[in-house]
């Protein structure tokens, strides 16, 4: 189904990525925030609070980031689509509660507008640090997806994409913003509404009685959904529980539920990967990028190929799932893979795991703060291709 | 491929933002160009110094930081002490000349025009002005964008109901602007460039 | 099955599901007119249940069963349990 | 005579069995609470208090925390939510807001409400959010084994306060008042009647309510402090509860084995958060407001 023209801001707007975050989030449906301001994310609420009265919808202003992840998930219960804002601190703060939507499979859209860290670190300044706490931080397993806007246009789209794919797979669906992608300006061009896809929630057509609330089959990992109030009764814990939603805490049923959480993603991985490859095929080294820093990959890879280097490039738009076979297919011609992020070596250890030692990997680490220079993705580059 | 870098500095509450926003917005929607715009948050403290940076070019931009800008726009001696030395050689600096003294820190044969776009704007009415004076005299004295395409930018920017004076501010900048050039065009010694 | 319908000695009666009772007592002590005793039998479980020993002074208040945690015992009166049963569906 | 009323005189379930049983999921009875804890007792009330109040019960959603009490969802056959500890009033927020036809319970014990979620509390009552809250006040943390709580009176012990405890504890109902909640009762588990009428009253009244429930935890509590079992806990209450409707809150304390207070404290009205919301935007936006209602995505 298309967009609801009433929350699709049409048009040419020079927009920056936490403004057009949150013009995707109301087009994509969303229709509830509960927020807690925290640098460098709080332009999104900021606008979603202005714009939200004027489309219909709900935001407040909570009382704690523990108390916004978990409202967005009552929401979800009672019907909306939502969305959950937060940086650094707050993401820490929320890792329950992400797992309690991995759990209770309620869809959900999380943005994280990355800076510098541990702990307080620099509030204003950018990162790309919490790739692996989205991935690891609740306890147990649990797959989640997460998607690497390098644009403010992207913002818009992943934002929207992001919403599709929570109610796709019922699970939580990460935007992964940095702070200079969250504060950059650009123009972003937002379509009509009818031309904006958007995936209603896989509401059941079964009676109560009829409906379980976490029916699967062998074929559809993804259970149908019922909101409060129509009826089913039904009963969510982030206990371990049975189809019906009771909490069963046995082997046979935790040896069912928590294979099924990850299987839904991960046998689905082939159709989730996005990377845009720019160069790959016959490359010598290839730079793996995401976020801000593929823009700045992208000047060294220009000085690179300058001095005749044969170089490609690959940007993960969807960083989980990891696109480990496809890096691995690439070791065929590839004999180096160069890694700059903005971490002292997160997504670097996926791309070692997937070349699995057929290949050299550089990780190029940066503390955060600001973007890498060139020049060091550059030498990077230089040193591997010999 | 013709782009231009542009740093825009002065103190949180200048409209320092606003400034950048205009001209990035100028090029980008109402010009059909490219352009990207990041502002530094310095330390949280607002009132603090502040800038931010502006690229414009015909062609898509991948790395968006400005090191070394071609235009240095600045309404602060802070701002000036922190960028004056990283302008592009052969670089335009446009400065608030009541707020900012030159010194020997700007890099040999980088012009310099001044405008008293404070003083123009209390003229005009309004303190605040000042940031759409040095929108005005950035347009005025460099081909970058338009006029038309910056006209649009303000009115689609400043607070409804601000748009008459903000546009008169534009203008008074930016006639400032041309007058400069004119004026050291007519100074064989302060053109470099032919 | 038949069951003797008892003689009605007191204005109520009390109905108790022994399996889910845990012999805290509530029912015993908070039963206005003390109708009740511990069974002597245990459930499976090993409490003793409730039984109404005195038949005569139950009034059917079901003060026991609001204060059953269990939701094991409920008194009612027999009037209007019997206009329950005109309720019911007649036997073919 | 019927076959299900032979076998309820046999003992057995019927169709005539007891009247809050379809309440309850009951296909998960009996519940884990041990023998002679409260919690039972108050769902018991609460359960006639749904019959009295005669809402729609395909409308009314039940949210808890984690702990004993916060088992209560999982036993109540309505839409029902068992949530993270100390989140039961923000889920239940999101789940009011996003559909405000629901008429949403918070069921949850002391150390969850006030302990753990205490900062919730106190906002959604500021904020008038329109919920119902039951805390069943048993003095300690019955699920991890008996720890010390926020609501622990000076004296006993507790595994984490092993010489007695020295902590100050909180007065719930005067929290409640002074964060701006428009109903605030305490009843014991012994006041069964009163306890029923109050939470139909709060079932039925709108804005921020808050009743507390007075229940023993006989395994880690009493037994542990030589007060005996549950209804040796229960008698206690009703030996020494003194009703006291409209009292002043702050007068109220809970002392160790000291006088009950019990009563409707606060009865009163204020705009709930909707409402506000709802009024607010409607005056400073005029036609340009998109009122809120109730909605499904893609309706």
């Amino acid at each position: 189904m298309s967009a609801d023209p009433k929350g699709v801001l049409t048009g040419t707007h020079f927009l920056d990525g936490d403004h057009a975050a949150c013009e995707g989030a109301l087009a994509a449906g969303c229709r509830f925030v509960a927020g807690y301001p925290i640098t460098p994310s709080t332009e999104i609420v900021e606008r979603f609070a202005a714009r939200i009265p004027l489309v219909g919808g709900v935001f407040i202003q909570m009382e704690d980031e523990l108390a916004a992840s978990i409202a967005i998930q009552g929401a979800v219960w009672g019907g909306k689509k939502v969305l959950n804002v937060t940086s650094g601190p707050g993401l820490s703060l929320m890792m329950e509660h992400l797992g309690y939507a991995a759990m209770t499979e309620t869809p959900s859209v999380w943005i994280d507008v990355q800076r510098g860290g541990p702990s307080t670190g620099l509030p204003t300044l950018p990162a790309q640090a919490d790739m692996m706490q989205i991935k690891w931080g609740s306890h147990g397993d649990y797959e989640i997806i997460a998607l690497s806007p390098n644009s403010p246009q992207e913002c818009f789209d992943l934002t929207i994409r992001a919403f599709n794919l929570a109610e796709e797979y019922r699970c939580p669906v990460f935007v992964m913003m940095d702070e200079v992608v969250g504060h950059m300006t650009e123009r972003v061009v937002i379509p009509p509404a009818d031309q904006i896809e958007i995936t209603e929630r896989k509401w059941t057509k079964k009676k109560p009685g009829e409906f379980r609330l976490y029916g699967t089959t062998e074929t559809d990992l993804v259970p149908e959904m019922v909101k409060a109030g129509d009826g089913y009764r039904v009963h969510v814990t982030g206990l371990t529980h049975d189809d019906r939603g009771y909490p069963s805490m046995t082997v046979p049923t935790q040896a069912r539920l928590v294979p099924r959480l990850l299987d839904k993603i991960r046998t689905n991985a082939s159709k989730l990967v996005d990377v845009r490859m720019d160069g790959c095929e016959g490359a010598d080294v290839i730079v793996v990028s995401f976020g801000i820093t593929s823009r700045v990959a992208s000047a060294a890879i220009d000085s690179a190929r300058a001095q005749g280097l044969k170089v490609g490039h690959l940007r993960l738009v969807i960083c989980w799932p990891f696109p480990a076979a496809l890096i691995q297919q690439l070791t065929a011609t590839a004999k180096a893979f160069v890694v700059p992020e903005l971490n002292m070596g997160q997504m670097v250890q996926e791309v070692r795991q997937a070349v699995n030692g057929t290949a050299k990997v550089v990780s190029v680490p940066h503390p955060g703060g600001t973007v890498h220079d060139p020049g060091t993705i550059l030498d990077a580059i230089v040193e591997a291709a010999r | 491929m013709a782009k231009t870098e542009i740093r825009v500095g002065g103190l949180g509450g200048q409209g320092v933002i606003l400034n950048a926003s205009i001209l990035g917005k100028a090029a980008s929607i109402f010009e059909g160009k490219h352009a990207t715009l990041i502002q530094a948050f310095g330390p949280e403290a607002r009132g603090s110094a502040c800038s931010a940076q502006v690229t414009i070019s015909d062609e898509a931009i991948g790395y968006p930081y400005v090191k070394h800008p071609d235009v240095l726009v600045l309404m602060s001696q802070d701002a000036y002490r922190q960028f004056a030395p990283t302008l592009k050689p052969g670089g335009l600096l446009l400065y608030e000349e009541e707020l900012v003294a030159l010194d020997n820190q700007l890099p040999k044969d980088a012009r310099a025009l001044g405008i008293p776009a404070t003083r123009f704007a209390e003229e005009l009415g309004r303190r605040l002005v000042l940031n759409i004076l040095m929108v005005g005299f950035f347009t005025g004295v460099t081909d970058v964008v338009s006029y038309e395409a910056v006209e649009k930018a303000v009115k689609d920017s400043v607070p409804k109901g601000t748009e008459d004076l903000n546009l008169r501010a534009l203008k008074r900048g930016y006639d400032y602007g041309r007058e400069q050039v004119q004026s050291a065009a007519s100074k064989p010694a302060a053109s470099k460039k032919k | 099955m038949t069951v003797e319908e008892p003689i009605r000695k007191g204005k109520g009666t009390v109905f108790v599901r022994h399996e889910i009772c845990k012999g805290c007592s509530y029912c015993l002590d908070f039963c206005p007119t003390h109708a009740l005793d511990f069974s002597q039998d245990f459930n499976q479980k090993g409490y003793h249940y409730p039984v109404l020993a005195r038949e005569e002074a139950c009034t059917g208040c079901d003060m026991c069963g609001l204060f059953c945690p269990d939701f094991a015992i409920y008194g009612v009166r027999w009037k209007d349990l019997d206009a329950q049963r005109t309720a019911l569906p007649t036997e073919p | 005579m019927s076959e299900s009323l032979e076998l309820h005189l046999a003992g057995e379930e019927s169709a005539l069995d007891n009247p809050v049983l379809p309440y309850l999921r009951q296909d998960r009875i009996p519940h884990i609470w041990c023998p002679g804890c409260g919690i039972g007792t108050s769902v018991n009330c609460f359960c006639r208090a749904l019959t009295d109040s005669a809402l729609d019960l395909d409308k009314l959603a039940i949210v808890s925390g984690i702990g004993c009490t916060g088992r209560t969802a999982g036993y109540l056959n309505l839409d029902s939510f068992h949530t993270t500890h100390g989140r039961a009033i923000p889920f239940a927020t999101g789940l009011k807001l996003a559909n405000p036809e629901l008429n949403v319970v918070v069921y949850s014990g002391d150390g969850d409400l006030f302990a753990i979620g205490g900062n919730h509390f106190f906002h959604a009552a500021r904020r008038n959010m329109d919920l119902l809250v039951i805390c069943v006040n048993n003095f300690t943390y019955g699920m991890t084994g008996g720890q010390v709580a926020p609501t622990t009176p000076v004296g006993p012990t507790q595994t984490t306060m092993p010489l007695g405890n020295f902590e100050n504890p909180f007065n719930l109902p005067f929290i409640a008042d002074a964060c701006g909640a428009t109903y605030v009762a305490r009843w014991t588990v012994y006041h069964v009647r009163q306890l029923a009428k109050a939470m139909k009253e709060g079932l039925l009244k709108k804005g921020f309510r808050f009743i507390e429930v007075m229940a023993p935890c006989p395994t880690l509590y009493s037994r542990r402090n030589r007060l005996g079992d549950g209804v040796d806990q229960v008698k206690y209450y009703k030996e020494n509860s003194v009703i006291k409707n409209g009292i002043d809150t702050k007068d109220i304390g809970l002392g160790y084995q000291g006088e009950i207070v019990v009563g409707k404290f606060v009865d009163r009205e204020r705009p709930t958060w909707l409402e506000a919301m709802d009024d607010h935007f409607s005056a400073v936006l005029g036609d340009r407001y998109t009122p809120y209602g109730p909605m499904r995505e893609g309706e």
